[in-house]
């Protein structure tokens, strides 16, 4: 076997809540199978951001907030990888919080795992966009990315996990994993995931998270049911979890591409079709 | 054998004007269409401006027998759908011109500013247009019977051009024109312009098809056949053609074109594409480059391979949005934080465009490096008849990339292994045992990231190195004219048409002058400063204010002594008589002197 | 009086809906007396970017995409102007599109309208975040701008108006400055503006529109029954017009300035204050 | 009178080492506290990983009876609370060097790379802090009490450092803080260190109260007192202390700071705030630079005022966060897409720092352009003492500003008037009469949109010739040393401690050298080229790869022949013993020869 590189040890203070991301990530993927040399792993910029260093798997280390744009350009050069894209809520929601819009409107083939933690770990503890009011001075109300994923009408898979319960963690990976295999499209998942250096919000979280799995007559294939849900825990102060919306669209790369081709990146290109395609495209300068 | 008396029409030169909306450039491009097939090369430009309807606005056209990639100083016809917009374009008239105009709300004034002898020809367009067809746009197709009796086309001629323009909008718009044409003939039998009597005599020397292209087309089509297969853009004016090209034709070729919600994501999107493995391109102009600076530096630094067109307009800023500039120059040689290696390719035609994109695409991918094809909105917007290209003759190139048994045969992959090149062999994602980290932050290797001094030493000198090793493989300057001639011009993209006029200009004067085509800018072949040493006057033509390629090629050795800038920043084309003037005033020559 | 600038005409199509918008906005100062010296508009690039050029205000021209960052910032440096952002939805939801998630989250005391066309008018009919799918190839599932604006709980005024309804669309552009000028925040109107040359939707829209404000029980305080009846319309292929949204929340200026001071843009700072708080800075670095 | 045998602590270099999180940086804050009181100068300097917790990072001290505005290569005491962090800065000890290690896993190992002769003194640190308090962190405290003894302070001294480093955490940190002092008493005890029998004596000549400050908040302070209003920025390391720092005491100033969602939105919310009429500032780095270049040139087009901080650090790309480098100058001078004005001040120290923010905010305000303060990670983070500021010596110049009545008493109001200088009039919004468009597209001197090509060359023109107009405004460079030196330094930002000190050491070998300190980039001033010509061996020294101030010079007319290149770019500081070095070697000296 080629020798490659060595996954190495996390960055990570101890305690932070992504190491179970981590964990969840690589068991998910080694339980569906997914080949070391079929994982596409792209990280932001962040604490978060280096989680692809510590796992087989083709990795790339994005700018700071364009996780969701590359993966989407991976996804449809080559649908056949298992593309992931992880980072954080600064990296995900300020900077890249245009993206993340565009994203759900697409719905690529993509799983995306935000590890929302309400503070920039790797700056030193600013404010994000899901720090409460209060928070480093922050005069802003927090974003709740779940709600503004279900006002987008392509979005087809939100969930929310949180890293102090692993074994939920572990089912809402694979069910977003499974999501996108299955050609459902882009699966978004949050894990709640402590900053136990700038933000220690294991104490608040363990008591105010909330499971929708478990509620009785939850719908999650009802938008608007969901996000007046999501709306009503708010008010309660309450943080939801688990999978809290799920809906069918195709996935961006089963109609932007031409079926009879192979996938882009694994085209022979080397000797262009120049009695073919390539001379229509010339004769129609010719016209 | 030729024994008419008309003149002969070698170059004609036509402007048609009007308000934006008018369908001037609609007309302006039957008319080429109808020339191309004649025989005759043409040139298409366009003023427009940034709004979409109103404000007044122009297509000129040239139509050469040879190649001439600019409009003439003379205009032999000016088409005036508007009035206003006489006196905006009459200084480029002269006494042999002829004028056609919209006479529907009475003949011309005074203040037109024509000069002496211009011959008028006042045509109620538009009033016979909402006559006979309710709508105003049809003054278009009236018109051009009264340009083709007046230029010396038949009827017959006029009517395959509209089957072939028309005929695809569908029965109804086809019948439509065409019964505006037969208006337009009546007209003009109305106006003494029978059938037969044209002024002119179209001489052809060259019968074979050309093909009418624009530069924007010319690398969209150079970078589908080169085997780009991922494109993701933004609208901007003026590269979007380059996107619409592509939208069009890559999914015949495979490929898949995503417009982003903007620069940045296009951008990544494309480096996401690029990862893969993919042939990548985006396209953009000067607010879009900026925006692109932090993805170009990563580019550099994670050696992703990616073309990157800047189609250049008027800036800075907004700037004039549809207006020709040359002034990101520095922004492409310079920009982007931290050092890294980048080629800057600057075409001259059409042709070109083709070529070096498929350069761009095999130098991209093999050094792992973004390559700018620097065009303007002049090169990338105008239309010209090239030869059909060779498509037998390109080569693609891509360098070190593995398969998966080339893999399996290696003790260690690692994605920055250092070579001699600097370039590291790319297992694409998908290529069992090729798993490698690639990343913006400075790494080792394997692409783990790392801030060991050393580590960090070499991977500089790996990615600078690249700069050293691909310089056999990057287009030298073209020397056109006379090598030994004591005047000489540097000029990329738009220049390229003027400067050669200018240099047969200046022959038919007795002055001889030299072309150095500089098609490298980034990083800056030996052969410019060498020539700048050699040639005792230099103009080097750009558009810009700061004369940012002079000072490029000066950064680089090149002789400031000898060395004289002629700049042009306003919006307007050069025209070559404009250079001439510049040559024979800086050698103080007066015009009767020579020749 | 010192001449100024004339307002130009503006360069609008024959029957472009951006007409409404200007006119609207126009009677809306002038009924609210908000003189020329104390409007400042900030328009985004796009056909309907150039709407501050045709009355007679304080007129700026962002860069595309940046209305909302450009007036957060003019309203905290001189809340006493009435600052009102507009431009089209290319702008505002394609390039601006995380900008507009983050007004909302911040609610600054401004105007903000959008002429929503379903295209790129200005670079010639492209499909913008609000195009069918289908519009010029696009695959994408359109934005519903109002929804996203639900989603984020900052939001306080979310209307939507029709330029073919110059009535409403007075009535909701006076609402909206109203609002702003009460303290109550951002406000944000969408204006379906039909783009007749790339996208003529005047005959669509006439039909499908729908008047909220005329709907009995109609809350526009709930926000996730509006959210609920948005995503019903939606169903139903109907435009949601009139005060979708209206929601409480202190203006981002009313708490992010110091009260003991004019506003930043009004100080005279051309004496530093070098006994006062200058030394007091200069002796913390000495301690 | 001096009748003590124990070396004179004049120059004490420290080096403190562990593991991110270990809190070296808390422990040479403190004695950089405790010298400073007793009269020494100092200057800290940090090594750290882009990662919150682990990895071998280290701050260093240094403490001198004078300015020095760098480390020493002589590092004469290192702490090492991590016995791995040793053979990674061993290097920089010498046989007289003295080893403080935690010694709680055992005794050091071989594997050190420690200089014959250093003395080593184990302490179990690490140990004793989770015996007595519970947590690993007292180390820190427990360590100090041995340093001081070490170095001779007495405990009252440190006591006070305590009580004032920890009283504003509590009563109950700064107790805990004084047990584990009093741990680490006991400890210095056992190892033979006992009150009174420090190694050195304390050496202070200057007895003034010192500033302690850092590059970036020198230059946030600047801006406050010049006026400066509004800030929005983004975190970046190593920017962020700037904001942070303006977070606190911008809204006692009457200002306001707002963190914004990406630098996009920091640079137009700045935008949305200078167009008001507020001063205003943002600050990034090369990442951020890159991103702002859309706004930059906007400011340019627009004719908007603004100070941008580019506190440049390793790249390209996101390079390694924490590490120094110089590499953005191209950036900074040439980006930007299309041509227009702009300036970058480049100071050399913390006062400067302050000083060029004030001159950056009068020229941008006066002349309407962007202004960058051009810093890097070294003189934005290192702490130097610096005689406390003169106040009064701070002039606001806002150039032409109206208020309402001088625009009641104008005939006719222009934003964009044409003048003398380039700027124009500026009437705040707000001011009754003084309604005016801004905007970055072409426009008239109304600020309406245009595309007149008459118009368009005035405007240009009108943008170009700021640069012309504030030339005589900019900051020449000052000339350090002797002036007739044959030997000279040029070099900016955190180069300007090292060479100051390579100048001191040359000399006392008898060479004679001097150092052109510049000041402003961009544009370049004439006394820069006049330099390069005027000395025969000048030494540019920076932190690059591609020598972008060196090649800035000569594309300026500076005189190649004289010019050698330092370059460092591996995020290592230099040391001015290096600086000598390469002058030696470069003259064909030997050590030997000289001195
Ligand atoms: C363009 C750009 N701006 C700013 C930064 C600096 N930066 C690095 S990480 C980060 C935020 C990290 O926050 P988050 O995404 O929440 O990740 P976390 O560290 O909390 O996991 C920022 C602002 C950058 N690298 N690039
Ligand atoms: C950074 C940047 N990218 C692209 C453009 C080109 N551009 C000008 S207007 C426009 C979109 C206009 O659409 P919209 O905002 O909907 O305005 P409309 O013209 O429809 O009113 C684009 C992409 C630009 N000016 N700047
Ligand atoms: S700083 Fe916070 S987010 Fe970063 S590694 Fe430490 S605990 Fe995790
Ligand atoms: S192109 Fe469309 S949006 Fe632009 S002015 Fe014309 S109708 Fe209005
Ligand atoms: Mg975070
Ligand atoms: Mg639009």
């Amino acid at each position: 076997m080629t020798k490659t590189f060595t996954p190495s040890r996390p960055i990570w203070c101890a305690g932070c809540g992504d190491f179970g991301v981590l964990q969840a990530l690589v068991s998910a993927l080694e339980e569906l199978k997914i080949p070391p040399h079929e994982r596409m792993v792209v990280a932001g910029i962040g604490c978060s951001g280096s989680l692809q260093n510590n796992l087989s798997c083709y990795g790339y280390h994005t700018l700071h907030g364009r996780v969701l744009p590359t993966v989407t350009g991976s996804k449809l050069a080559n649908p056949e990888l298992t593309v992931v894209g992880v980072g954080g809520d600064g990296d995900g929601y300020a900077i890249g919080g245009g993206h993340l819009v565009h994203a759900f409107k697409r719905n690529p083939g993509v799983t995306y795992i935000v590890m929302n933690n309400g503070t920039y770990g790797l700056t030193k503890g600013q404010a994000s966009p899901t720090a409460p009011t209060g928070y480093q001075d922050n005069l802003e109300e927090d974003l709740d990315p779940v709600m503004l994923g279900l006002s987008i009408p392509g979005s087809t898979f939100l969930a929310r996990a949180y890293s102090g319960q692993p074994a939920q963690l572990l089912d809402l990976t694979l069910a977003a994993l499974k999501h996108t295999a299955e050609g459902g499209g882009m699966s978004y998942l949050e894990v709640l995931s402590p900053c136990v250096t700038y933000n220690d919000t294991y104490r608040d979280w363990r008591t105010s998270v909330y499971d929708v799995d478990a509620e009785e007559g939850y719908d999650p294939t009802n938008r608007a049911a969901a996000f007046t849900r999501m709306q009503e825990l708010r008010e309660e102060k309450r943080l939801p979890l688990g999978l809290i919306f799920k809906g069918q669209r195709h996935a961006l790369e089963s109609v932007a591409l031409n079926k009879d081709f192979p996938a882009p990146a694994l085209q022979d290109i080397g000797r262009p079709d120049i009695s073919g395609v390539c001379n229509d495209a010339l004769q129609s300068f010719i016209r | 054998m030729n024994n008419s008396t008309k003149p002969r029409l070698e170059d004609l030169n036509v402007i048609v004007a009007g308000q934006g909306g008018d369908g001037s450039l609609t007309v302006v491009n039957i008319l080429a269409d109808v020339l191309r097939t004649s025989g005759l090369r043409v040139y298409t430009e366009r003023d427009v401006l940034s709004r979409i309807k109103g404000g007044i606005t122009a297509a000129t056209l040239r139509a050469y027998n040879g190649e001439r990639l600019c409009i003439s100083s003379h205009i032999d016809l000016m088409v005036a759908f508007d009035q206003a917009a006489i006196p905006k374009y009459a200084f480029r008239l002269n006494a042999k011109s002829i004028v056609i105009y919209d006479s529907s709300n009475g003949e011309l004034t005074a203040e037109s500013k024509l000069p002496e002898g211009v011959r008028l020809i006042g045509v109620p367009l538009s009033r016979y247009a909402v006559k006979n067809f309710r709508r105003d746009i049809y003054k278009n197709s009236i018109s051009f019977a009264v340009i083709g009796r007046l230029i010396g086309l038949d009827d017959g001629q006029m009517k395959i051009a509209f089957d072939k323009r028309f005929g695809r909008r569908g029965a109804q718009a086809l019948k439509y024109n065409l019964d505006a044409l037969n208006v337009g003939c009546t007209l003009a039998d109305d106006a003494g312009l029978t059938i037969g009597e044209g002024l002119f005599e179209i001489v052809a020397t060259d019968s074979k098809a050309h093909m009418l292209i624009t530069g924007n087309e010319a690398v969209a089509f150079g970078f589908a056949v080169a085997g780009g297969r991922f494109f993701a853009g933004y609208p901007i004016t003026p590269s979007t053609d380059v996107m619409e090209w592509l939208v069009k034709w890559l999914p015949k070729f495979g490929g898949v074109v995503k417009q982003a919600e903007d620069e940045l994501s296009a951008i990544n999107m494309a480096i996401g594409a690029a990862i893969t493995g993919t042939r990548t391109m985006t396209a953009t102009c000067g607010p879009g480059i900026a925006l692109m600076q932090e993805g170009i530096g990563q580019l550099g630094m994670a050696e992703i391979p990616m073309v990157i067109v800047d189609a250049q307009r008027s800036g800075p800023s907004t700037g004039m949005p549809t207006k020709p500039e040359q002034s990101d120059i520095n922004l492409l040689c310079y920009g982007g934080a931290g050092d890294f290696p980048r080629v800057v390719l600057a075409p001259g035609n059409p042709a070109e465009c083709f070529h070096l994109t498929v350069t761009a695409c095999n130098i991209a991918e093999k050094y792992q490096v973004p390559v700018f094809m620097c065009l303007d909105q002049g090169l990338s917007q105008n239309t010209a008849t090239v030869d059909p290209i060779d498509l037998s003759s390109v080569v693609i190139d891509r360098g070190g990339r593995l398969d998966a048994e080339q893999v399996s045969k290696l003790e260690v992959y690692k994605r920055y292994l250092h070579t001699d090149s600097g370039a590291s062999d790319f297992a694409p994602p998908g290529t069992p045992g090729g798993m490698g980290l690639v990343t913006g932050n400075e790494h080792d290797e394997f692409g783990l990231v790392s801030t060991d001094p050393i580590n960090r030493n070499k991977m500089v000198a790996k990615r600078q190195h690249k700069m050293v090793s691909m310089k056999p493989e990057l287009p030298l300057a073209i020397n056109h004219g006379v090598e030994t001639a004591d005047i000489g011009f540097i000029g990329v993209g738009m220049c390229y048409g003027v400067i050669l006029e200018a240099i047969d200009l200046l022959a038919q004067k007795g002055i001889l002058a030299q072309y150095h085509q500089v098609r490298t800018l980034w990083p800056m072949l030996d052969d410019t400063p060498a020539f700048t040493k050699r040639c005792p006057n230099i103009f080097v033509v750009e558009y810009n204010a700061t004369a940012q390629l002079a000072k490029l090629i000066i950064a680089h050795g090149g002789e400031e002594e000898n060395i004289n800038n002629i700049l042009r920043y306003d919006g307007i084309p050069m025209q070559a008589q404009d250079l001439v003037n510049s040559v024979i005033s800086k050698l103080n020559l007066k015009e009767d002197e020579v020749a």
